[in-house]
């Protein structure tokens, strides 16, 4: 491999970091079906700082897996190869639900300021997307202690209307898993709900973290991204950390580890082609 | 009134014959989930026969759903995941059949199926939850009720218990008696056979009563009402150690789906379900021996197992 | 073996018959611990007319084992041989509880005359002996289909004192499993109970059923016995059926396929010594 | 508040540091069955520490809950039965306690005990069930609750949560970090593990991860909170397919039991209890080598076993 690659990562390779730096040791750790990002993410973690983490892929629900590469499909032999053990689909909800499980990964289609999310349906009145479905993400989203709020897609897009598409939007169509505050108005307190919400939003241009109020508050920006990109590509009006910084980079061997755990590259699928060709530095 | 138990002697049928106890309108739980272990052969057969107006129950779905869907059998969808994630995205046949209104959305969430499958199965009228509140689910499913619990004083959700009239399930081993040996994720399919009023299942084998109690029983003979043997009955979808998933022939099938309702039928259903009599003439469509040796060679070692989704 | 014990079964073989004669064909029966009497009249049923019973084996909840031998303890590997698989405990109640579980056999240290059983204490004000406890029974009692109320010490004994002891007694001390009426009167129907209680009492002297009132009347005695001792031995009233019969007796095969799978004599602990030397000839 | 997971790298202790987590006054799950794979060892040792006023939860047990009662660590029993079936008969310290007011009897069944646990599991403040009205139970248990289904209209009863302080177990293997394999019946041991704040487990055998994750793992080590290895540690019940019950010391146990608190002290606590320091002095005094090689051949023939229980 040559210089360049060895002295830069791209987007995908850093917002796996940043999604690693979420997760805590000696903790479970849960990631759904369709999120190759996070997969990487828990296995860097694991790897790197994390050691101890209890780590539970989805689909198989085989734990501490060491699968040879990254498939496109979560539910494959591929990705449970070396589980210590295998959890059956109700105990690993069994778990979420008596408290035990420390961290999820959820995205959506819509993403809202309290961190509500839908992928579920598109359209108010009537239905004018049926999105997949939200798994197990409604359940969890209540349950697990912390939740990590991810998207490879926060830029927002013109559709053939010429009306501009956001991710993260003022208010989402349908309420797949919960936030910091229900369609009501109802705090997670109110609504004694066992886990205490998302306390990250890691995007393509930035990490929101969320304040007091549960509100999502920009805390960092990537090297090529400044606030107002953030802004104008957010749907919603958001207050910025006085101590924005610039997100932490990879090392070198932590993007080799990702690499070689992903040659098929499936985790760029989650991002555009333009996000894709983004490098950052490492020197 | 209280379930059947099934205790035939020889429960081995042909797949038409298996496929005949769904009837139309019929509260359906398929079995594996999105590219792995779904019952293709059983639900073509469906697609044959015509069975429709299905309400289908179940967590994280694909190519299977999608299937059905696109043959105009679902008249309701209570999956929590439909798609081929990010191998193809969302599932084209299950789409336009949600939006045109054909399929009435009913999604619920993996953990909220568990706890009404758990509440059939301890023959409950209902078991409670503390999640869902709060999401758009409450208002989806006006059966669910809500309770004060007198030992916390916290509001709790009460999901009905949810009896399926058939699971339909692949394994790749079983016995004429009807045990079923599942190797690798069972997913929800031991509580799709608890609760669910038949159990109908292809394998990928049969083997003598004897060998399977070796290998392990995953679901008792006695919640089987038949079973058929089915080679690749879940092609193209993975039955290892048989077999790898397909995923050229997926990528054929999303090719299809996604040209919409007629390209689908005259491009993907008449190829490969209504032209085919039986799963043999179906392997023969899909290509034959050198597909089948190509899905097999995953075992060779990791690049050649790689290969396979490239 | 010599020619009388071919020709004869003792009391223990009858009453196994007795038991047997209650287990129809094509359903899921469960013994609990503690009653050889039962393990072997589930072995005998389902060699004999039922063959499609779902034998489950109490304790190790092994189904349709093939043990070669009777044990004293029943979770023992000795006795899930060769079994066809295995159910969790959880499993096996929940079968019971969602009404696929056709019978279950039943036996007190006091036995009412509606089916009512105590094994979990003696004593109304304060506690005089403490019996084992039920186990399941409790749950069973109520969820399961049919129940076969069994005992080999009908037969009522003189205390130190000088007074009878009845097995078969006016009431309970305390109610641990449920037959017809509860101590309050209540019918199964008024708790709505999922099963349909008690519908034989076995025991060493004669075999009751229930009335429409689902109160116990005689309906057989075994060849020794006439109705006048049943009468002094138990302590309630009771009907008399009208075809009141001589209880049938197992044929020779049936005798030998239980004293193959019983060589140690288990079952004949049920037993006091004096009804052990009971004996009734087959010819 | 939430309860723990496990995560510790090498969770190997001495029997002795592994009963400390048990705390006086705790409730306490015992995990095996009547005659089967019960934590004897672990108990021993916890007679050995004097650790008492125990509150005892469990389904069907003998010798177990006779020697901690025998002890006196016993305040409380829910248990659903404790005898030793046609072998020997009732139990007689459990008796006697019972009878003298030392333990409050607080009898539970099977199916309660599996809802209340399943609660537990869940993080549910409690699980309905339909049976128990009507039986004695209902007035020993205050804390149950009823409510009218609003679904059927029926009565049903809410059984609380159950989450013992500490779950006791012998397993046939375990690894470093704790993942456990039973062979043979679990009984209540996966409910007991899941449902407990803390799990301490004696295994036959300590093995390498590769090998347990072979053979299979029963319990997940993040359930367990420490484990020794042990062999024999359920002495005098079975722990196939290492060894079978040891009739013979049993009744020897039981003709002292039956002799009363005293004899009982001077005759079984004191030889094979209080005056063993280890599991390895135990052995000596049950009678070593030989009878550990009577119970082994079982394996040789039906003959061979059945000689066992004479």
């Amino acid at each position: 491999m040559n210089d360049r690659s060895e002295a830069t990562c791209t987007l995908g390779e850093a917002m796996i970091y940043q999604i690693a730096r979420t997760i805590e040791d000696g903790i479970v750790a849960f990631h759904g079906f369709g999120s190759p990002l996070v997969q990487l993410a828990l296995h860097l973690a694991k790897r790197t700082h994390a050691p101890r983490l209890v780590l539970v892929a989805g689909a198989t629900y085989g734990v501490n897996p060491t699968p040879p590469f990254l498939t496109p499909t979560t539910n494959d032999w591929v990705m449970n190869r070396g589980a210590e053990c295998h959890l059956d689909i109700e105990e690993l909800f069994d778990l979420a639900a008596s408290g035990r499980v420390g961290r999820m990964f959820l995205s959506g289609l819509q993403i809202d300021r309290f961190g509500n999310l839908n992928v579920t349906c598109l359209g108010q009145e009537r239905l004018q997307l049926k999105l997949p479905g939200g798994g197990g993400g409604c359940n969890l989203s209540c349950d697990v202690e912390h939740v990590t709020i991810w998207t490879g897609a926060h830029r927002a897009t013109v559709d053939p209307k010429g009306r501009r598409r956001f991710r993260l939007v003022e208010s989402c169509d349908f309420i797949t898993s919960v936030g910091h505050r229900t369609a009501e108005g109802r705090t997670r307190s109110e609504m004694r709900y066992r886990g205490r919400g998302p306390d990250r939003i890691v995007t393509e241009l930035g990490i929101f973290d969320f304040d007091e109020s549960g509100h999502a508050r920009l805390a960092a920006v990537y090297p090529d991204v400044d606030v107002a990109t953030v802004r104008e590509n957010t749907g919603f009006e958001f207050p910025v950390r006085d101590d924005l910084s610039s997100v932490p980079l990879p090392t070198p061997e932590m993007v080799e580890f990702i690499r070689a755990l992903d040659p098929l590259k499936i985790h760029e699928r989650e991002l555009g082609l333009k996000e894709r060709a983004r490098r950052f530095s490492l020197g | 009134m209280n379930p059947a138990v099934h205790t035939q002697a020889d429960k081995r049928c042909e797949l038409a014959e298996l496929v005949a106890h769904v009837r139309e309108g019929d509260c359906i739980a398929i079995g594996g989930g999105l590219s792995w272990r779904e019952p293709m052969a059983a639900l073509r057969e469906l697609v044959r026969q015509r069975i429709g107006k299905l309400r289908l129950v179940g967590s994280a779905h694909g190519i299977d759903v999608d299937l059905l869907c696109g043959a105009g059998l679902v008249a309701e969808s209570a999956e929590s995941y439909v798609g081929f994630e990010q191998d193809f995205g969302m599932a084209p046949n299950y789409r336009r059949a949600c939006e045109s209104g054909a399929v009435e959305v009913r999604d619920s969430c993996c953990y909220t199926l568990v706890q009404q499958l758990r509440a059939a199965i301890a023959g409950l009228p209902f078991m409670p939850i503390r999640s869902v509140r709060g999401t758009g689910f409450m208002a989806l499913h006006p059966e669910y009720k809500t309770m004060i619990c007198p030992f916390t004083g916290e509001e709790l959700v009460l999901v009905p218990a949810l009896r399926p009239d058939v699971a339909i399930l692949h394994a790749q081993y079983g016995d004429a008696r009807g045990n079923l040996c599942i190797e690798g994720p069972p997913v929800a399919d031991i509580l799709f056979a608890r609760a669910s009023k038949k159990v109908i299942a292809t394998v990928e084998k049969l083997v003598p009563p004897e060998e399977l109690a070796e290998k392990g029983v995953t679901i008792p003979y006695f919640y089987v009402t038949a079973l058929a043997e089915v080679p690749y009955g879940a092609h193209p979808t993975a039955c290892y150690p048989f077999h790898a998933y397909d995923r050229r022939h997926t990528a054929e099938y999303y090719r299809l789906a996604s040209e919409g309702a007629e390209g689908f039928h005259d491009g993907y259903l008449q190829p490969y379900a209504y032209g085919c009599a039986s799963q043999a003439e179906y392997l023969e469509a899909i290509g034959g021996a050198a597909v089948l040796e190509r899905l097999a060679c995953w075992q060779e070692s990791p690049d050649a197992w790689m290969k396979l989704y490239e």
